[in-house]
């Protein structure tokens, strides 16, 4: 087996440890639940490199070992939340989870999502006929429809 | 302890990537930021993230080095812009490249069938993540909630302040060399006793009994066997997963039983209530 | 086979067990058959017992099967069969099975028919279990067992109010001997040799030798203690009579076979400890005639027949703890044998006298004041036969099975006044003299309840009765359907349909007419014949008691005996036979006794207000006293809850992110601390 | 270095061969369409040729109609539509060709270990342990080209194509995993290498007793069925092509898509075509076993003839799937999921169940 030195398992901790922060902060600041979800699972994959690279280190299998267990709990986590967020869609027809926030005391006030501003990230400006392939001088250029595609994606 | 270029570098890093990460996430109030901000978070946290990597000690060979560090630049990278993406389905693509990248470190650190297994199991997941997004978000286009963020400022500063203490933590992690690399005579007791159980029955040498006995003592966690050679990767973990950890097996196979269950319990349609249908009675009175 | 036998003496609790258990199992499909599993349960269970009845020993037990295990202390299941435990199995299984017949005629349309039925298996299963257990603790536990379904049957019409008062009076006075008895146990394990509490170690003579005097004058004072509330002695006899409100067969077992038996039981299995400590013996002794001669006096005057027959009971227990106080010296062994076949007599005719009261009961559409009916022996010919076989019995009349025991126990007690340590001979004279005084007495209440009920005029209940009207007027007054006398469950008893003054239909005539034979000629077989003392000597500790050289048939006292039945008897057909008005005269003559006797002293008044009031008081004054407790910690409980609603509600804002950020920022500042300050 | 090196060239014969074959498979996927249709196909490319020096050739079957539709393909203008989202609509032909590629990693063209001649290894990646597993992944990474090539051309029938994709792949993923399971099983090991030289050994009792080779199809019939099938679905191909079904969708997933992207899509096809067969003929029809070939003395020869061999069994399965397109109809999508969930995977766990018992208990009876 080729070594494996401190230094490398040093290199896997800190790979780990950053994947797990930049998880935890995905979880705590975005509001889509699905983008929580991903974030979550992110937070295992720091943990199981830091796992892996342990077990290496020591020259045993328990890393690994752990790490399998790792990915059936993720794979039960995803089927299961992926099936909550789906009946929670259903309920609001929104993936926000600040909605839900029906757990809270009940002395306090529901979150007050601060107002978004409508319309405030700027989609790309549509380009007008060179929305269209370019197309060559063989054939006829089409009359544009006053709605071009780009207006489905809003 | 920590030597203080050491220091002045983590701090920067640090730094760095929480100003950089901030300037990434969406607004508070989903106000659009310009791009030239975004540019800016991005080349800080691009900074910070090159600093970070100079944490990193290459390993001896050099192709070994070159994935190390591409795998392992591009799951942090993945990760940062997993988070900051303002569209879930590139969160999605991000997170596949970070399962791919993991996997790809998991190779390097020897764990060829965890590797497989991973973007296996993730594949799926991900791409049934990815439909949902589809199905759920996209029609609407991008919805508010993914153009704002729940305090990204105070999230910033927690998730930094853990990492600064993990990272911190590591820095100043210092091990005695190790002298084989490995850390055994731990278990050699528990050999002895399953040795003694053996001979205590005054088995022959060829007998099964025994032969099943000094199966059973052999030391199935290690990676080498005896002789110091490595074992066959798959059949080594497999040996391992079902004698030491078999429990462990069962269990997660009960778990993943109990969520395949659960999730079909969860989100099997419900027929809906017609007018004139009884309404089901609210469980309120418990 | 005498091992295959012992080793499977489980067999006797087991079979009435199995049946209640296929009863409450099976209540919805057996509704009207729910007796089957019992009776066939219970007959089974006889059968076992009589085969035992072969192997009994001094030393037989079945193979222990661990149970209670705490260092030290160990409590196995084990079984033991010697002459008593078998005798008693006998007697108790025997007239069970009759009394679980009689109550299937007598019970039919109940609705709670199943549940009664298993009840009755569960009583057996416990009196059963009670009997063979081979130590205290297993004792104590069947003990118990036959408390709470005495409990249970006593109340069986729960939803009557008086039912259900007598059922917890049962049940609280029975705590009160419970808890002595539970004393005794305690004291039986620190004192005994290995803290070993089975009979085995407790009975044998080594451990008899080595507990100190203190010790078993203790121990035999709790023991009976015990006792008195089993078995209905003075002080604690007052539920005895008030469960005549169960169902009347449920009175039979109670008072026959099961449940008032079992101080007895428990005395006698004691006798080698007791006959140790004279100052008990004595108090037994006092306190049995006490008992005796408190009850006759009160049944002299009662009218309702149940209870008359409840107040027999309690005065023949009186007989029989006279019997056990009188082993002194030598007499010991005559004692307990005498005790213990006027038990063995007892429940035969006591369980043939309250089924035939139940008879009576069920063909006088349940009314049971025998003011409001008289001459009924031509309309019941097999029930008045019957009732005069029990009567006689009772009454001591001779050659009778009650005239063998009586006689015995008159006879150990003039054996004791003989036999006592100097100075307590002139009790044992008194107790001799008042025993043959309530004798008499007996005789004398048997007779009028036979005469007034079947002699005389033919006359059967109406509504237009002076006692009817006044009941109803009662119940009109306190506005509640609560009467001493109504017995019966009005609605849906099952006595619908059923013509007043009919005789009982055969499922309840055959085993009273059993009983009948039973209790004429029990006696006879098993007391002159020497066939009882034979089989009880076969019990453990019992050959080491005194026992006297040569004691033959004593005549005087023989002929004291049937001197008191057949005067009693005599002077009741004078009274009572043709409505003489003799005793209208007495009762104005001697009225405030007359009164006494009527009101049953007022023991039931005294109790209410001397224990039960100062109890309350207790209570009043406890409440107040927690009252401030409350206060207190009420004040405590406010703090935090005040705290958490100003300063942590605010926390709870239902949002899993911010929890989540705090976690995060609590394992930051975690690993902060653990790095920089540690 | 010599050993990177060696890697490198193994890696450029691989794909010039394979990608050469492709051209040739489509060519061969004409000729048996007209076949079957009862006309004659491509027969001009090459035909009349008339070369610099003023030779003529004349060259039958069309030959050179590959290099003509190739030289379109890239010579053709790339459009790329403006409402594309256009990072992804590049990346996902690439995703496609690159996982088509990277399967090559494992499988062996030619006899390895112990029946291979020394110096020798006909594999790019050799003593991975965890050979078919590998395979698995890659494959399962296929679906992103299809499914971003669909969402990212922002068009409905590429969208729709995509997620009847993702869900098809998905779901006969399990199959395709649980029916190799079996030979797993019997082999004792995931290393493609060890599967073949197992079914050169003596296999099963039954098999023996009818002397038939340790082959899967013959140890694994129910495996080898359900893997065929799952295998025709994972490359989708007739019968179960509905992602790029021409009649409802237009073109499926590459309606967008022209010039060298849609043919990166074709090449990224076919190319699991070949893949897929290899492991069929390895995992199921004995690799590069044939009568009397044992008896040959390893050694450059042997070695040759058997690469030609396992060549020959590729090239008869990669016929037989072109076979089967022109011959069933194309399933429906309900009726798709049906067999995927409700027969293939519980024949499957039966299967894999009965197999592990046996195996046990010809285990314990040695």
């Amino acid at each position: 087996m080729t070594p494996f030195p401190f230094e490398l398992l040093m290199n896997y901790l800190l790979v780990g440890a950053a994947l797990m922060a930049l998880g935890m902060l995905g979880f705590l600041s975005r509001r889509n639940l699905i983008v929580m979800f991903l974030s979550a699972e992110m937070m295992l994959q720091g943990t199981a490199l830091t796992l892996v690279g342990f077990g290496r280190y020591h020259g045993n299998w328990t890393g690994q070992i752990f790490t399998i267990v790792i990915l059936t709990v993720a794979a039960c986590e995803a089927s299961v939340a992926l099936a909550l967020i789906l009946i929670l869609f259903k309920r609001r027809s929104s993936l926000d989870v600040t909605l839900w926030n029906e757990l809270r005391e009940s002395t306090q006030a529901p979150f007050e999502e601060p107002t978004v501003e409508e319309e405030a990230e700027s989609v790309a400006p549509a380009l007008g006929p060179e929305s269209y392939p370019h197309l060559t001088r063989a054939g006829l250029e089409p009359a544009h429809p006053t709605s071009p595609w780009i207006e489905r994606r809003k | 302890m920590l030597e203080k270029r050491d220091l002045i570098l983590a701090i920067a890093v640090i730094v760095l990537g929480a100003t950089g990460t901030y300037l990434m996430l969406p607004h508070r109030h989903g106000s659009a930021k310009p791009r030239r901000v975004h540019l800016i978070g991005a080349v800080l946290a691009g900074l910070a993230l090159l600093l970070f990597a100079t944490f990193w000690r290459a390993p001896a060979s050099a192709i070994s080095s070159l994935f190390f560090y591409a795998f392992s630049l591009a799951a942090v990278a993945g990760g940062l812009l997993t988070i900051t993406s303002r569209n879930p389905i590139h969160s999605a693509l991000w997170f596949a490249s970070v399962v791919l990248s993991t996997s790809g470190l998991f190779l390097l650190a020897g764990a060829q069938f965890l590797a497989a297994g991973t973007v296996i199991v993730y594949a799926g997941a991900i791409i049934v993540t990815f439909l949902f997004v589809i199905m759920l978000a996209q029609m609407e286009g991008r919805a508010p909630y993914d153009r704002a963020a729940r305090a990204p400022g105070r999230a910033t500063f927690s998730c930094f302040l853990l990492f600064w203490a993990l990272f911190y933590a590591l820095l100043i992690v210092r091990v005695a060399p190790h002298p084989k690399g490995v850390a055994i005579d731990t278990d050699n007791e528990r050999l002895v006793r399953s040795g003694e159980i053996a001979s205590s029955y005054g088995l022959k040498a060829d007998h099964p009994a025994r032969l099943i006995s000094e199966l059973a003592r052999r030391d199935t966690l290690r990676m080498d066997d005896i002789s110091k050679r490595p074992k066959p990767h798959v059949a080594g973990l497999g040996e391992a997963l079902y004698t030491e950890h078999l429990i462990s097996v069962e269990l997660a196979g009960t778990l993943l039983f109990v969520a395949l269950i659960g999730a079909l319990a969860i989100a099997t349609p419900k027929l809906p209530i017609r007018p004139g249908d009884p309404r089901p009675q609210p469980l309120t009175k418990l | 086979m005498s091992q295959f036998l012992a080793h499977n003496a489980w067999l006797v609790p087991f079979f009435p067990l199995l049946g209640s258990f296929i009863v409450v199992v099976a209540a919805k499909w057996l509704r009207e058959q729910s007796h089957l599993p019992i009776v066939a349960g219970i007959a089974l269970s006889f059968l076992v017992s009589f085969s035992l009845w072969m192997v009994a020993g001094p030393d037989v037990t079945s193979p222990a099967i661990e149970w209670l295990t705490i260092s030290g202390f160990n409590v196995p299941i084990q079984f033991r069969l010697d002459g008593l435990t078998t005798m008693m199995l006998a007697m108790v299984t025997f007239v069970a099975t009759l009394i679980a017949v009689f109550a299937s005629g007598y019970m039919a349309g109940d609705p709670g028919y199943p549940r009664f039925f298993a009840l009755i298996g569960l009583f057996v299963f416990s009196m059963t279990g009670l009997v063979l257990s081979n130590n205290y603790v297993l004792t104590y536990l069947f003990w118990e067992g036959v408390g709470v379904c005495s409990y249970m049957l006593v109340g069986f019409w729960h939803s009557k109010p008086s039912a259900a008062a007598a059922a917890k009076k049962a049940f609280l006075v029975n705590r009160i001997g419970d808890f002595g008895f539970a004393i005794a146990i305690f004291w039986l394990w620190s004192a005994s040799i290995n803290h070993d509490v089975s009979y085995g170690n407790v009975l044998s003579r080594e451990n008899l030798d080595q507990l100190g005097p203190a010790a078993i004058m203790g121990i035999s004072f709790l023991l009976f203690w015990g006792a008195t509330a089993k078995s209905a002695q003075v002080p604690l006899y007052v539920w005895l009579p008030d469960a005549m409100e169960g169902p009347t067969p449920v009175s039979a077992l109670i008072h026959a076979a099961t449940m008032v038996t079992a101080g007895v039981y428990l005395i006698a299995r004691s006798t080698p400890l007791l006959v140790r400590a004279h100052e008990v013996q004595a108090l037994v002794a006092v306190i049995g005639c006490l008992t005796a001669l408190l009850s006759a006096t009160i049944a002299l005057t009662q009218t309702d027949l149940k209870r008359v027959m409840a107040y027999s009971t309690v005065s023949q227990l009186g007989f029989m703890f006279m019997g056990l106080g009188a082993g002194v010296n030598n007499v010991a062994q005559l004692a307990v044998f005498a005790a213990m076949f006027h038990l063995f007599t007892h429940a035969f005719f006591k369980a043939l006298l309250f089924l035939a009261s139940g008879s009576v009961m069920h063909a006088m559409g349940n009314v049971i004041d025998m003011r409001r009916f008289s001459g009924l022996r031509h309309r019941l010919p097999i029930t008045h036969l019957t009732f005069a076989a029990g009567g006689l019995a009772l009454a001591g009349f001779p050659l009778t099975a009650g005239f063998w025991s009586k006689d015995e126990i008159l006879l150990a007690l003039k054996h004791a006044a003989h036999q006592a340590e100097p100075g307590w001979g002139g009790i044992y004279v008194a107790v001799y003299w008042i025993a043959v005084l309530t004798a008499f007495m007996t005789a004398f209440y048997t007779g009028r309840a036979y005469f007034l009920t079947f002699w005389g005029p033919e006359k059967l209940p109406s509504p237009q009765d002076p006692e009817a009207l006044a009941e109803a007027v009662d119940e009109v007054d306190h506005g509640s359907s609560h009467t001493e006398h109504d017995h019966g469950h009005d609605a849906g008893h099952g006595h619908d349909g059923h013509h007043v003054g009919q005789e009982s239909p055969p499922i309840m005539t055959y085993p009273l007419m059993i009983l009948a034979v039973c209790a004429l000629i029990v006696g006879l077989i098993f007391g002159p014949t020497g066939l009882f003392e034979h089989h009880l000597h076969l019990t453990l500790g019992y050959e080491h008691l005194g026992h006297l050289e040569a004691h033959g048939a004593d005549w005087l006292v023989m002929l004291m005996g049937s001197l008191a039945a057949i005067l009693g008897l005599g002077l009741s057909y004078l009274f009572y036979a043709h409505r003489s008005p003799i005793p209208a005269q007495l009762a104005e003559r001697l009225r405030p006794l007359y009164l006494a006797s009527y009101n049953k002293f007022w023991i039931d008044e005294i109790y209410e207000k001397a224990v039960v009031g100062t109890t309350l008081l207790l209570a009043e004054i406890s409440a107040i006293f927690d009252m401030v407790i409350d206060a207190i910690v009420r004040g405590i409980a406010y703090l935090p809850r005040w705290l958490g609603g100003a300063g942590l509600a605010p926390f709870q804002n239902g949002l899993v992110q911010f929890y989540a950020g705090v976690t995060a920022m609590g394992v930051a500042f975690l690993l902060i601390i653990v790095l920089f300050w540690l | 270095m010599l050993v990177v090196i060696g890697i490198l060239i193994k890696i450029l014969v691989v794909v010039g061969i394979t990608q050469g074959a492709v051209a040739y498979m489509i060519l061969l996927e004409r000729k048996v369409a007209a076949y079957s249709q009862d006309r004659i196909g491509p027969n001009r490319c090459g035909s009349n040729l008339v070369l610099p020096g003023g030779f003529r050739l004349n060259l039958p079957f069309g030959l050179l109609q590959p290099i003509a539709d190739g030289a379109k393909m890239i010579l053709k203008e790339d459009v790329i539509p403006s409402y594309v989202e256009k990072p992804l609509y590049i990346l996902a032909p690439a995703i496609s060709i690159i996982a088509a590629m990277i399967g090559f990693a494992v499988i062996p063209f030619g006899p390895v270990g112990t029946q291979a001649p020394s110096g020798v290894n006909f594999q790019i990646a050799p003593g991975v342990d965890i050979g078919i597993v590998y395979v698995f992944a890659i494959g399962s990474l296929a679906v992103y080209g299809v499914i971003l090539g669909g969402w990212a051309s922002n068009n409905k029938y590429s969208f729709l194509g995509g997620l009847r994709s993702s869900a098809q792949l998905i779901s006969y993923e399990i199959p395709l995993g649980m029916s190799i399971l079996g030979m797993v099983l019997l082999a004792g090991s995931l290393d493609l290498n060890t599967i073949v030289n197992y079914q050169d050994g003596h296999g099963l009792w039954l098999t023996r007793w009818l002397g038939l080779p340790a082959w899967g199809v013959f140890v694994q019939p129910i495996g080898c069925l359900l893997f065929i099938i799952s295998a025709f679905a994972e490359t989708n191909r007739l019968p179960f092509d509905l992602p790029e079904a021409e009649q409802e969708l237009v073109g499926g997933y590459h309606t967008e898509y022209s010039a060298m992207k849609f043919g990166m899509f074709f090449l990224g096809e076919y190319l699991h075509v070949i893949t897929v067969s290899y492991l069929t003929v390895i995992l199921f029809f004995g690799g590069w076993d044939a009568p009397f070939l044992n008896q040959i003395q390893s050694d450059w020869f042997s070695g040759l003839l058997k690469a030609l061999v396992l060549l020959v069994k590729v090239g008869l399965m990669v016929f037989f799937m072109m076979w089967v397109r022109w011959t069933i109809p194309r399933f429906r999508y309900d009726q798709l999921m049906d067999l995927a969930w409700k027969a293939l995977i519980p024949i499957a766990l039966v299967n894999l169940v009965a197999t592990a018992a046996i195996v046990e208990l010809l285990r314990s009876s040695h």
